[in-house]
Parts: structure tokens; C-alpha cells; sequence
């Protein structure tokens, strides 16, 4: 048996959505920018597609900004506000300690550039302080930067309530709505922000391309340069068969929300949690704030993450530690540290993340796989022999190594 | 990214299916190296025969490479004599598992490390010649 | 007909590469980042396609970093070098007037950011200066970057020789070989380049991928920052269907070119020039120096280009003026300006851009077609009507205008 | 680019089927404006009887939408007295040509002052009761 249960990862495209886009990679092949009938006809697609999105998230056309992807479109967002007039008078940035590498090591990038950036804490359910939030957020703030959803926990994060507070105090406010999109109700006017980062192969669309809503009126500096695609914010010839795939897997996403795919999610991964919290002693589930119907997070205390998913992945089970993005990195995710984790608990994490077409039968699958693994692995751990014999049960020692540090 | 790496199936079959996977009763040396802050802490159990170790246990908590790592040197080790045993390196527990991506190549540093350890701690038993019942030296916080 | 000219703005996918890219839109979807199987078998089909491009133009797949399109690998490039620590002590950016807008919008903003830079001038056969080369190559020059083959007028230009000239003066070089691939011999050792920029659509693969060369050795800094993808260099999910097409394409392309399929296209690209030149007095065929062999440019004199290639599209006649990137635009090209061309005479061109399906067929029905719509579109120019009472040849016209300016 | 556009068919219709097109012989007044560097160059004929405008041809070099600006305003101005020709304005053109796209709107503009040109024309050579032969004003450098 395989089971697919990374899609927080990248998800398979939409077999509806690769048959909209096969007439844009076969007939309709015209360069959009072209004046003549082989451009239009993809011109007028690309524009469909533009449409699509705006309407899914409650936006205008206009304000869509078609990037390579939601990484692009982050940093289009963050340098975009930086390098602008606008950071003229401002030189403060606000983000949050668990946002993805993309917002991350952007705001690593502008504090080298002599920008104070500032972390804000999160709590240990895995939502951003309001507190903190509040203090960081000052007269001198140029840009807020928050994600909506959390890829590695899941977690639901109060971008209204900190972009009222920016609002306040006349900064602007980006949300890295990237996990959001498809799985939750994305209204950039009810959010109240001005940017917002979206990527096309977390929603069944095809992966090299995303997109970057951009509030009317508000003048970013663009991060390439080039020809005049996409109001001179994104030149370069449109990845037009991607574009028009994207359009359309919003358009379905939004439709299956529509229809409550995401309770059916939601009960498929809440059954998960049971079954493995019922299976397996000595673990942790992370992000205990409002999360996404389809993501799961666990530390398998004293095993360590690798392992587990190279184990899962004998097993056919493919989930992943922390971001796919980082794995590969010797480090504990920066998420799971920053929920305050100790880092061999960390180390010992797994996402799960569900998807539109996963099954109850999967789900049970997997959770007998998961515990047979972790039960494997804990049986030669020295972390795991001395914990036995400490006598301690895991909040106690989480509790200890707390006071430790 | 490119730092993504394929292992040998040497490396995934020793971690699918580790030798000597386990606690030794009675060892005459042990040694735990690593740091679990960094994923990975391996402990190496041996019992040693006149001059010669006669066999060898681990427990690790890591890596695939650094189960691997391990599995591989206690397999090595078996039947050497001290200073054979010592001779071991990095590199040759890397080589008879045909290789480790760069970015694992610490866990055969590990392994070599944590024989060395074990076989520190025999030594010094001897010397000592106490039979005080084994405790595992921690050098994780618990 | 319909008859496509328009190869320099975008080509149609070779439906070999669709198949081939086929099984990565549906079964083998994963993240080629994950490390469980799904995502491994994208991995390892990513790293063929990128030994497949290193080996079409003579590099080490290392050496290959996979970005959103040539745009991207432009901007890579020229930022790269610039923001890097290399740029404390070299302030010179050397280019040519007639590069796309990737390079000079690029230049442009390095310009803003202090640098000094240098717009090296073309002979009138559209070829960059060498003595201004010389003269502008010195030991304050971070970087040259020069076109190898120009989009507009096809013209070859001599970036071996002007790589030479750097090198003495220990400057870097990067060449935009956008149009050069596929239709020529790229290899960058021979070039002797640092840094080279590359694109898909342009050589009959998806859109919204393409690469950059980047010679080991070099440090560049990253433009988009994020995850660990592309050695950090370009993070973000991989478009993996877009490379792995990339990579078939530029591996079918160089199977053409080593078959001829170079020499067919300009037997037929030179037909139709002569067509042209024998139908349709006041002409001017820009770009004298070598050429790439697809391409075609040609001035008509006294009737603006707009009106000629929707009059032609009409006819179903696919050709563009200057640049698609840059149609729209209400100046005539930079490019032709730049070889000297008065503005109403630059503002007539059009571009015939062929391709690898191009019949003799669609060439004779092409030159047709334009010789009429020239007719219809001067019997109502006051600018000919002028021009035929002036009595003067259109040598003549030229040195006057000239001669004025 | 978002600043492709498409014409309305309107525009489209005029400019492959201008109406008005070419010289014309003896006209009362041309007005030719525009700038060749810019891409667009109008020549506008009228002939006036009495106050009235009663016929009106034109010569474009210029894209589409100047060219279908230019049929426009010579079907709009005639049958005008040279009083309601003088209202007509850019606006009016584009309207009737169902719409210009917005980097288009000084072919409108184009399209007015060539009448304007062509008026004041007219208007000068009765002042001068002159009846010498018309020669175009160039603007262009010819
Ligand atoms: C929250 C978040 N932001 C940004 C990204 C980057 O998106 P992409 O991989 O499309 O560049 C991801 C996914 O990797 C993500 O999960
Ligand atoms: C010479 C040249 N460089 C760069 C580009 C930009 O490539 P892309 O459209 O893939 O961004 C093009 C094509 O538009 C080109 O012709």
C-alpha cells in the first residue's frame, strides 16, 4: 500500500485541472504578450485564470500579481515594501518565529540591510503572542509579515487582530497565506491585508507558480526586472499553461470547500491522532491552537525524525519531518523549537498532512505503520533506555528539561 | 535542493536491519557519544576476551546513517584485538558501507568514537580492576 | 493559414517533451525535496534533466541552477555579482545597447544603486562595438554581460573576444544565450563565460523554467531567498514537470542542430528575405552581421509596425515588432534605434522569426501576405506619399535623417 | 503584460476597412499632425461649402487605433458645420469607436487636432482669400 500523506509538501495535480491546461501546452502555445491571434487566445486564458483567483480570495483582477511560485511571491512581498519609497521613513519589520524559510530568511536578508526585524514568539499551542505582537508593532513599523497557516503544525494564526494593530499604527501588513489557501476561507479584505502570498502546488495545481495579491494603490518595487508582464511587478514571459492550471485548481478548491471537503479532512485526521495517540505511548501533538483540517503534527519522543520517515517510507508512507523544504538540515525544525521543545523531542516530530482524496483505510494504514516503527526504533534507543528508567512520564521530563534551559 | 542525497543500499540495509541491535548484559566496556541536541546519541556495549573483543551491542538515537554507522563498526569490531579495534576510522566504517553523503559523514565519525569511548571505558575498568556494576556514562541531559 | 514567424517570442512544446513530462503532472507528483519515494523519483528525474542541459553546453551539472525562465536567470546573474562581496571593490557594470530588457532594466537599477554602467554602442550591422569594448573594459569592471544572440535582429555577438578582454582585467562575464540556444553552439567553456542565462519556450520546451550557468568557483548571492533548493541559489519548490520538459528540450534541440536542422531553417529564413526584398521596394534588412539562422528582420518604411502585424494576423500571419516583451510599448525598439535607424523607419519592422516546422509553404504564403498589407498600409501613409514626391531612394532618405540627428 | 489590450471590433472594423482613405484633390483645408518618432503621423483633407464640411479624407501612418480614429473622425465630421465640427472631441471618437484601450487615447486625441489643424486651415485661407495651390505642412522631418 501507498500512502500519500505529505501534501502540505506538494499535492498531485487535479486530472480536471491537467486537462485544462493540455490545449496551453499543445495548440494554444502563443506567447501572451503577443500582439497576434497565437498570443490573445493565451492571453485571454491567463486573464480568466487572474480572475478566478481574485474571486476566490475576494479580490480584484488587478491586484493579482502572478509570481513563479510562494516563494517568489514572499519575497516579492517583503523586498517589494523594503526597497519601495515607502521604507524611506520606517525601518522596523515584525514576523513571527515559525514563519516558512521564504518570509525567514527574507527577513534574515533586510536586518543585514539594516532593517530591524523582530521575531515575535508564539505560545506553546503555536500561536503568535498578541502581547508581544502588540509591543513589537510601533510607529516605526514598516511592514507586518504573518502566515495564515503554519506548514509544519497547521496552526491558524490571528492575522486580523495583528493587522488591526498594524493598521493602528500605519504599517503594512503581508499574510504567507500559502497553507491556507484551499484548506480554510481566505477573504483578503476580511483579513485586512495588503499582501498576500499564495502557491499553486499546495492546491492540486501545478507546481512553478503562485501568485502575490497586492491591495490597489499600493506601489512595490518589483524584484526582477524586465518587460512589461504583470504591471512591470513580475516581468518575464508568463509560465502561461501554469497560470491558467492555478486558476483552475483555486476555482476547485474552492468549490470542494464549498461542499465541506474540509470536514471530511478534518475527521480523517482527527481519527489519525486517536488511533495513534491510542497506539503509541510518550508523544506530543503539536500546535494546540485553532489548525488546518488536514495537518497533524507529532513528536515521537526519543526517536529520531529520519529515521521515522525513511522507516514510514519502507512501509509506503510518505510523510515528512517538519518542511520539506528543510529536510536535508541537520537542525530541529525552528517551528517545533519555537513552541518550546526540547530538540530531541523535536528532532523526533512528524507532519502528517492529509488530503482531498485520503482514505479512511489510509489513515488506518498508517497509523499501524507509525507504530510499529516508533516501537522498532524506541527499542534500541539509549534516549528512549534511560527515560524507562528514569521513571518519569513525558510531561515531567518535558517539565525538567524546561527548567534546564 | 541538491543537498539531498540517495544513501547506498548498504546504509539502508544496515538501518532496516541493524547487527547487534540492543542492550549487552554484563559488557566490559561502554561508551555514549553524541549529543541528542544534534539527533544523534550512540551507545556501544563490548565484551572483551583476553585481548580480544568478542562482541559488541549498540543502541542509537538518530539518523538512518547514524543507526547504519553503528551497526556497521560493531560488525567490524567483532574479533579484533584492542589495538586492531583502535585502528578502526571514520572513513572505513563510511567505505564498508559504500559510502555516506558529506553532510552524514559526522555519524561515522560517531561510530568511531563511541568504540573508541567503550573501549576507554574497558581500558580504565581494567586498570581499575573493580567489578562494580556497570553504570552507562550519560552525557545527554537526564 | 496559419503561419507561425514568431519562434523568438515563444515556441510550441515539442510533443516528444510533453510526454515526457507527462508522467511528472500525474503519477510522480512529489516534492523532489521529500525524502520518501515520492519524492525521490522526482529528485533523480530533475538531476537528469539537469545533466542534460550542463552537458548540451559543455558544464557540470553543478554547475546548472533551474530558475522561473531567462528573465529570472538575468536578474540571477546580475544581482548575483552585484550584491555579493566581489562588488566592494569592482563599481563597473559593462553591457551592450542592444540587450533585452531583463539585462538593461537590471542595468538600469544597478545604476540607481551606484553602479557605473556602460551601454557599449552597435555598429549599424548590429554587432557591439569591440573598440568601445576595449575602451570601456577596465580594472574597476565587476562584470560584463553581453548577449550572444539578439532577439530582435538575430545578430551573433562576439562574447568570446570581449570574454578575453575581461579576463585581462579580472572582470566577470555573463552572457544572455536565451536566443542562442538550441539555435547555435553554446559552450560555455569556449565562450569562456561565467555566467550564462538560458530559457525553455525559447527552444521548444514548457514555459516558466530556464537556467543559469554559474562556473564553479563563483559566489553568487541568491535573488530569492528561502528553502535549500538549487544550492540556496534559488529556492522554492522546483517546478519539476518545467525542468524535466527543460531538460528533454534542450537534449532534442541539440540533436537537431547536430542533424542540420540549422541549415534547413536558413535556407528557408534566406528565401524569404529574398521573397521580401524582391516584392517590396524601401526595405532594410537589420542586422548585416552574422546571424542566428531563424531570424529575420526587415524595416518597411513609412508604415508603422502595429498596424503591419495585425493587418498580417489578420491573414493569419504571426509575426511580431521588436520584441513581444515589448509590444505594447509605444517606442520603437531600443535595438533598432540603436543600429542607427531613424524612429518612423524603426517603427515599420517587423520580425520573422522561423522555426523548427516552418514549411516553404508557409514562407512563400508569408511573403505574400506582407508584400500586400506593406501596399495597403503605404497607399494611405503620408509619410510615403512625402517620401515618393522627395524623389530620393531610401539610401538617400537614411543619410539625410541621418544627417539631421 | 496587463497592458496588452484588445480592440473593440469597432476599431478593428475601421482599421481594416478605413473609410475615407487617401488624398484628396483641390481640399479647402489639411491639417497634418502627429510626429513621426512617436509612431503616428495624420493628414486630414476637408472640403467645406458654404459653413458646411462636406467631405473629409485622411492619410495615416500609424497603428491601428490611428488609423481607425482617423476614419472615425472624417465619417463624424461630415455633413458638420465647421461650428459643430470644431465639438467634436476625442472622447466622441473614441466612444463611437465602442472604446480605445487607455495607452491608445492620443490616437483620439490625434484623430481631434488633425481636425482642429484641418479647420485652421480652412479658416486661414478664406481669411487670406487667397487662391494660391495647397501645399501640406509638414511636421515631420521631410
Ligand atoms: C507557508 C509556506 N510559505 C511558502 C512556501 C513556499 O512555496 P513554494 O514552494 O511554492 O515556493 C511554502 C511551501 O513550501 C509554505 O508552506
Ligand atoms: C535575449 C533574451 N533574454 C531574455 C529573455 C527573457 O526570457 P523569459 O521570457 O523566459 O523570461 C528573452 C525572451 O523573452 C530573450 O529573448
Amino acid at each position: 500500500m501507498r500512502v500519500y500523506l505529505d501534501h502540505n509538501a506538494t499535492t498531485p495535480l487535479r486530472e480536471e485541472v491537467l486537462e485544462g491546461m493540455l490545449p496551453f501546452l499543445r495548440e494554444h502555445f502563443g506567447n501572451p504578450s503577443s500582439a497576434h491571434n497565437f498570443g490573445k487566445r493565451v492571453r485571454e486564458a491567463v486573464e480568466e485564470a487572474r480572475e478566478r483567483v481574485a474571486t476566490a480570495i475576494g479580490a480584484r483582477p488587478r491586484e493579482i500579481i502572478f509570481t513563479s511560485g510562494g516563494t517568489e511571491a514572499d519575497n516579492l512581498a517583503l523586498f517589494g515594501v523594503t526597497n519601495s519609497p515607502l521604507a524611506s521613513k520606517r525601518r522596523k519589520v515584525v514576523t513571527s518565529a515559525i514563519e516558512h524559510p521564504a518570509v525567514i530568511e527574507s527577513c534574515k536578508a533586510l536586518k543585514k540591510r539594516g532593517f530591524e526585524v523582530v521575531f515575535l514568539p508564539v505560545t506553546p499551542e503555536g500561536v503568535v503572542d498578541l502581547g508581544a505582537a502588540e509591543e513589537a508593532i510601533d510607529e516605526n513599523t514598516l511592514l507586518v509579515s504573518l502566515m495564515l497557516a503554519n506548514n509544519e503544525i497547521g496552526t491558524l494564526q490571528p492575522v486580523r487582530e495583528v493587522a488591526e494593530m498594524a493598521k493602528a499604527k500605519g504599517a503594512l501588513v503581508h499574510t504567507d497565506a500559502v497553507q491556507a489557501l484551499g484548506k480554510v476561507r481566505v477573504k483578503v479584505e476580511e483579513l485586512g491585508v495588503d499582501l498576500a502570498s499564495f502557491s499553486s502546488h499546495k492546491l492540486y495545481g501545478p507546481k512553478g507558480v503562485g501568485a502575490l495579491y497586492v491591495r490597489t494603490g499600493l506601489r512595490l518595487d518589483p524584484l526582477l526586472h524586465g518587460g512589461h508582464q504583470e504591471r512591470r511587478l513580475r516581468p518575464g514571459t508568463e509560465n502561461a499553461p501554469g497560470i491558467i492550471g492555478f486558476g483552475l485548481a483555486v476555482e476547485l478548491a474552492q468549490e470542494d470547500l464549498d461542499r465541506g471537503m474540509d470536514r471530511r479532512i478534518e475527521a480523517l485526521r482527527d481519527r489519525l491522532q486517536r488511533l495513534l495517540l491510542e497506539r503509541i505511548p510518550h508523544v506530543v501533538v503539536n500546535g494546540g491552537g485553532p489548525r488546518v483540517p488536514n495537518t497533524l503534527n507529532i513528536s515521537f519522543a526519543f526517536v529520531e525524525g529520519e529515521a521515522l520517515t525513511l522507516s514510514l517510507d519502507a512501509e509506503g508512507v510518505a510523510v515528512s519531518t517538519g518542511s520539506a523544504c528543510s529536510s536535508g538540515s541537520l537542525e530541529p525544525s525552528h517551528v517545533l523549537l519555537a513552541l518550546g521543545l526540547p530538540p530531541e523531542v523535536a528532532h523526533g516530530s512528524l507532519r502528517f498532512s492529509l488530503g482531498k482524496d485520503t482514505t479512511q483505510e489510509e489513515v488506518d494504514y498508517a497509523a499501524e505503520a507509525v507504530a510499529s516503527v516508533v516501537e522498532r526504533l524506541r527499542a534500541f534507543s539509549p534516549l528512549y533506555e534511560d527515560f524507562l528508567r528514569s521513571e518519569l512520564d513525558l510531561e515531567q521530563y518535558l517539565l525538567r528539561r524546561k527548567e534546564e534551559t | 535542493m541538491m543537498e539531498n542525497f540517495n544513501y547506498s543500499q548498504k546504509v539502508m540495509e544496515h538501518f532496516m536491519n541493524p547487527r547487534n541491535v540492543g542492550e549487552m548484559e554484563d559488557p566490559d566496556g561502554v561508551g555514549t557519544v553524541g549529543n541528542p541536541m544534534c539527533g544523534d546519541v550512540m551507545r556501544l556495549y563490548i565484551k572483551v576476551e583476553g585481548d580480544r573483543i568478542v562482541d559488541a551491542r549498540f543502541k542509537t538515537f538518530g539518523c538512518a546513517a547514524a543507526v547504519a554507522t553503528s551497526s556497521m563498526v560493531t560488525e567490524m569490531v567483532k574479533g579484533k584485538t584492542i589495538e586492531e579495534a583502535l585502528k578502526i576510522s571514520n572513513r572505513a566504517v563510511a567505505e564498508a558501507l559504500e559510502g555516506l553523503p558529506p553532510i552524514k559523514m559526522h555519524c561515522s565519525v560517531l561510530a568511531e568514537e563511541a568504540l573508541k569511548a567503550a573501549i576507554e571505558d574497558y581500558l580504565r575498568r581494567s586498570k581499575d580492576e573493580g567489578d562494580r556494576r556497570v553504570q552507562p556514562s550519560h552525557k545527554h541531559p537526564l
